[in-house]
């Protein structure tokens, strides 16, 4: 066949394109890649250590890695419950002509920038915390903790109530039918079908909590220690994210200091991106939507 | 609105399982059934006839009150279960159902065995020991006409099975919690001829033991199972008789030409 | 009555969630437009902002947005149209149709600081372009390209198939097919991607921070190698001088605003999303 | 939409037509007010220059003017030979501006309460962590929050460089490290027992400076007739750095610092004039 003109420019134009959309995620993990290789070939296993002190030569990013974890595993042991049960009472409990107001408060709420929960978090959240716990600071692991949960808060009603409501009608009128209450019907027809998809949602979760800057860096405190006694979060700490956030501007490119904290932002990245794949292809299947 | 001739109420001779007292249904503003007088008997298939959007899904729905998780749903009236009104507030709905068991348009079978399906209402409602498991899988399915079938391959999924089967399955599921009455909303629908002569042949086997209320789109069939015909036309209740009656001898204009197969303009 | 107990137990609980969840809600809404509205006046919005943000308006900040985010926006849209177009419509193979997916899945999945480290590295320092809003634009029109190729996408993907055969029967080729039955949905895709992602990239502030905004001095860029003030890197340097209650109020000005650019885009989004569905459905 | 994208591309358009020049400013946010003000008053003089100033610290203003993204750095500490060494092509050349004291703060419950001026061998211990309580100095029973800077503020390398001898010294006993100098005023004025390092500009009735006690005994405070003497013991200069001599504009505006109207600035935000 002949192709005309146009339609060989078309071709070549949406080739290119799609070339350019997909190669993006591939230049920026080899541009982390490259240039954290200093930090990889010249501390090695090094970095693996709880010690960040540049001057002396110590890069260790235990103490971020720490503070990244201790702050995701907070705000999901908030956000999980609480979202899930909320979300089991938009989708199950609540009469549906509230839903579409209920949804569109969660999109607003979801879309708030986080800036905005950073501000909120130091104006109001790290000084409750401070009150509360006769803290001499209140910016703690705990604060960025809860201000997380209450920022990945709608993300996680949403999907749930996504995941509940998509779960055909019919599996609830028969087990009602069977005359099932509504915490059996939920417990044995709904959340079989949604399960899957809740766990994508959770994984959605957990990738955006680990990735979250602006509000952590504000409250956390910013102190590269492990806290002891090792699970005490009302201590200050420092996650991957806000050191990167603060740190990286003010570091000298292409020094070892840089290559080690762009070392931090691949783990990062290789993580959220495991999370992320991992939740849209094999867990969230229908409608292929995406969420942020 | 149409000067018609008196109702004749049919005065059932056997007692009477469900009796509905001017019940009225809404949907938001449409009104859905109007003054429905009707007395189902026991161990009997009766059966609601009609053509499309008469009501009678929706009065099917309104005995176990499945239809009050429906939204924008609305109703007055009484229906009386044993002497007691079903639809009094405070009524604990999930225990009638399990007097009022139903069958659906399509079958629904969870996604577990099929064992684990016939199982599925019953385990709720009490403990129960494994042998005792056993026994009320392989009752119901027997029950169900399913027995034979499946009987190798209890642990398969339930959505191995061929429609046909998953609506006996289902059937089965409804038994197993002991219902009194039992309602078929048009439970061959979806299925092809044959599994629904299977059905059919079931409805007929369960009215020894169960009331039965069935909705139906094909004369043929109402013709075939029912005992008591009841015939609806745009919310309203236009005749109801024995199945013999209505065929033979209809009072009205209406329920001879539907169901005769005719043109018949509500 | 265990089990209706136990029914109770659970719906209690729930409620309870909700309760938390709609007390958590109030608070940050009423917490946002309380303090907002104070601080709002024409002055505020059609003013610089003077002495670290404390003082003056927030005029600058706003252009500054609205600069950077259009113009991302008008970089992303033909290469998502182009991409999304391809993917629908030519790229037949199913492992190339999911590796396609799962990029740009990924994409969007990425943490917003680590598109300012790659800012940082690729053009403020390879390419040295310097401190420069339209790198900033470049940034959040790659942050913005997902959702914009899997809108776009959609939209076209749900044009039935009989559509182009009968293009295709009239003696249309591919491309003709592409432009005449396919664009036109598509665009309209598009432009709720758009919106969507204009809502989120608008306010993010990790992105930009590193690569894109300068604390004052600057009013509307003169070049594209100029820096600009944005309004999530002014609320960033006036929240960390909260305690200064005319900075604080500032920020909580600049923070309503933000949120009301952020809803005017996601309520046009949406709007356009269902108008567009039903368009779809007819 | 359209219409609005037109709008704004024709308003970039009518900007990128007329005729200016820009200086580019950025680094240290101790010196970062003065420059703000300044060039907003510089401005006012010479309407076709236009000064973009931008924080970051002082390694950035360093950094940067080694990596030439910009005209003036601006610092508050010395220049490191490391820093030289890293940017062997670029003239490093600094011209000073004003000079100010890096005090140690505390909390105003802290310094009613009494404590009003220490060693710095008493600092020292309490940045080692040696000392955790406010007890320990005669101060009320109250845990001390020890606010550090992060390692590239000039701040931070005065003020290590003067208690413990070592500009990068790590602070084991600090609670909190903080960025600009908003930032570690805004800290100290939530809590009640914090002590931290500042520009003596940034007190106010929550921060308070403390005198530092010298060997012989005698408190010196952080006055600006201190200052000026440098008899206070943290004293630096406030500095712009550029890559070789300042010409043009640069120059020009490093010149109207110095002038009597910028070192009248300078005075306004709280520091020395030098002249």
């Amino acid at each position: 066949m002949v192709m005309s003109a146009s339609a060989r420019v078309g071709k070549s134009y949406v080739f290119m394109s799609i070339i350019i959309s997909t190669a993006i995620i591939l230049l920026i993990l080899t541009f982390l890649l490259i240039n954290s290789w200093q930090a990889i070939s010249e501390i090695g296993w090094g970095v693996f250590s709880s010690e960040w002190h540049p001057a002396a030569g110590k890069f260790g990013i235990l103490a971020m890695i720490y503070g990244s974890v201790a702050v995701m595993i907070i705000a999901l042991t908030i956000a999980i419950p609480l979202g899930i049960m909320t979300a089991v009472f938009t989708a199950e409990v609540l009469p549906a002509k509230y839903r579409f107001y209920v949804k569109s408060m969660l999109e607003l709420l979801a879309g708030i920038p986080s800036i905005i929960y950073g501000l909120i978090g130091i104006v109001f959240l790290s000084v409750w915390i401070e009150d509360f716990f006769a803290l001499q600071s209140g910016r703690t692991i705990l604060a960025g903790g809860i201000l997380l949960a209450i920022m990945v808060l709608p993300t996680v009603i949403t999907l749930s109530d996504d995941a509940l409501h998509n779960v055909p009608a019919k599996y609830r009128e028969a087990a009602r039918g069977l005359g099932l209450y509504p915490y059996e019907v939920l417990k044995s027809a709904v959340l079989p079908h949604a399960v899957n998809d809740i766990a994508g949602a959770l994984l959605l979760a957990l990738g955006r909590v680990l990735g979250e800057t602006m509000a952590v860096m504000l409250v956390i405190g910013s102190i590269d220690r492990i806290p002891v006694p090792f699970l005490n979060t009302l201590l200050p700490g420092q996650t991957i994210t806000s050191k990167l956030g603060r740190e990286i501007a003010e570091t000298a490119f292409g020094s070892l200091e840089f290559s080690a904290l762009i070392f931090m932002g691949l783990l990062l990245l290789v993580f959220v991106l495991a999370f992320t794949i991992l939740a849209q292809t094999f867990f969230y299947q229908p409608e292929q939507r995406l969420y942020e | 609105m149409n000067a018609t001739a008196p109702l004749k109420i049919y005065q059932p001779e056997a007692t009477s399982a469900i009796e509905m007292r001017d019940f009225n249904a809404w949907f938001a503003e449409a009104h859905i059934l109007r003054d429905i007088r009707l007395s189902f008997r026991e161990n009997r298939i009766t059966c609601l006839v009609g053509p499309s959007g008469s009501g009678k899904s929706t009065l099917i729905r309104s005995i176990n009150r499945i239809n009050d998780d429906v939204g924008n749903y609305n109703c007055s009236g009484e229906i009386r279960l044993s002497n007691q009104n079903i639809l009094a507030s405070g009524n604990d709905v999930a225990k009638l159902r399990t007097r009022v068991g139903m069958v659906f348009q399509k079958p629904c079978v969870f996604p577990t065995t099929i064992a684990g399906n016939v199982l599925f209402g019953i385990r709720h409602l009490q403990k129960l020991s494994r042998p005792e498991k056993q026994t009320i899988v392989e009752e119901n399915l027997k029950a169900a006409a399913l027995w034979k079938e499946v009987k190798h391959r209890l642990q398969d999924k339930a959505s191995s099975l061929s429609l046909g089967q998953q609506q006996r399955l289902c059937i089965a599921r409804t038994l197993a919690v002991k219902p009194e009455i039992i309602l078929f909303d048009e439970p061959t629908a979806s299925l092809d001829p044959l599994s629904s002569r299977a059905i059919e042949d079931l409805m007929l086997s369960l009215k020894e033991k169960y009331t039965i209320v069935f909705v139906s789109h094909n004369i043929q069939q109402a013709r075939r199972v029912a005992d008591d015909l009841a015939f609806l036309c745009a919310g309203k209740l236009i005749e109801y008789g024995s199945s013999q009656q209505l065929f033979s001898n209809p009072t009205q204009e209406k329920t001879r030409k539907y169901l005769n197969e005719e043109f018949c303009d509500c | 009555m265990s089990r209706q107990l136990r029914n109770r137990l659970f719906l209690l609980v729930s409620s309870g969630a909700v309760l938390l969840c709609t007390a958590i809600l109030l608070f940050l809404f009423s917490v946002i437009t309380w303090n907002g509205i104070n601080a709002l006046s024409p002055s505020f919005l059609l003013t610089a902002s003077r002495s670290f943000g404390a003082e003056g308006g927030i005029f600058y900040q706003i252009l500054g947005s609205l600069l950077m985010v259009l113009t991302a926006a008008l970089i992303c849209l033909p290469l998502a149209l182009g991409a999304a177009i391809y993917k629908s419509e030519y790229l037949k193979n199913a492992r190339l149709q999911k590796a396609s997916a799962i990029l740009i899945y990924g994409l969007n999945g990425i943490p917003s600081v680590i598109f300012g480290i790659f800012g940082l590295i690729l053009f403020v320092n390879i390419l040295n372009t310097g401190i420069s809003w339209f790198v900033g634009a470049i940034i959040l029109a790659i942050m913005m390209l997902p959702t914009v190729v899997l809108a776009t996408f959609q939209a076209m993907n749900s044009i039935p198939e009989i559509y182009r055969e009968s293009a295709r029967a009239l003696g249309l080729n591919h491309w003709q097919v592409v432009t005449g039955v396919l664009l036109p949905q598509g665009f309209a895709g598009a432009i709720t991607g758009l919106l969507l992602g204009l809502a989120r990239a608008i306010g993010e502030t990790a992105p930009i921070m590193f690569i894109a905004t300068a604390f004052s001095g600057i009013e509307i860029p003169h070049a594209l190698n100029e820096p600009v003030t944005a309004l999530p890197t002014h609320i960033l340097a006036l929240a960390q001088q909260a305690t200064d209650p005319r900075a604080l109020q500032n920020a909580w000005g600049a923070s309503f605003v933000l949120i009301g650019l952020v809803t005017l885009f996601s309520i046009t989004g949406l709007i356009s999303r269902t108008k567009f569905k039903t368009v779809s459905q007819r | 939409m359209r219409n609005l994208f037109l709008f704004f591309f024709s308003i970039i358009l009518l900007f990128s037509c007329s005729e200016s020049k820009v200086v580019k400013i950025a680094g240290s946010s101790t010196v970062l007010p003065v420059i703000s003000q300044a060039a907003e008053q510089f401005r006012l003089k010479h309407p076709n220059i236009r000064i973009i100033v931008n924080a970051g610290g002082s390694g950035v203003g360093v950094n940067q003017i080694g990596e030439g993204k910009l005209d003036i750095g601006m610092i508050s500490r010395e220049l490191a030979q490391s820093e030289i060494d890293r940017y062997p092509n670029t003239a490093f050349q600094t011209h000073d501006i004003g000079r100010d004291a890096v005090v140690p703060v505390v909390s105003s419950e802290i310094y009613d309460a009494g404590i009003q001026a220490l060693t710095l061998a008493q600092i020292g211990d309490i940045y080692k962590g040696d000392i955790r309580n406010w007890q320990a100095l005669s101060g009320p029973d109250r845990e001390i929050l020890v606010l550090d800077k992060e390692s590239s503020r000039g701040t931070r390398h005065v003020f290590m460089s003067a208690v413990f001898n070592d500009k990068n010294a790590a602070a084991p006993g600090a609670d909190l490290v903080l960025g600009s100098n908003n930032e570690e005023q805004t800290a100290i004025v939530q809590s009640d027992g914090a002590i931290g390092m500042l520009s003596h500009a940034w007190f106010n009735a929550d921060v308070k400076g403390l005198s530092i006690i010298l060997a012989d005994n005698k408190a010196i405070s952080p006055t600006l007739e201190n200052i000026r003497s440098s008899a206070f013991p943290i004293v630096r200069a406030l500095s712009l750095v550029t890559n070789g001599q300042p010409e043009g504009d640069v120059k020009l505006f490093i010149d109207f610092l110095l002038s009597d109207t910028g070192q009248q600035i300078v005075e306004d935000n709280g520091y020395v004039r030098i002249r």
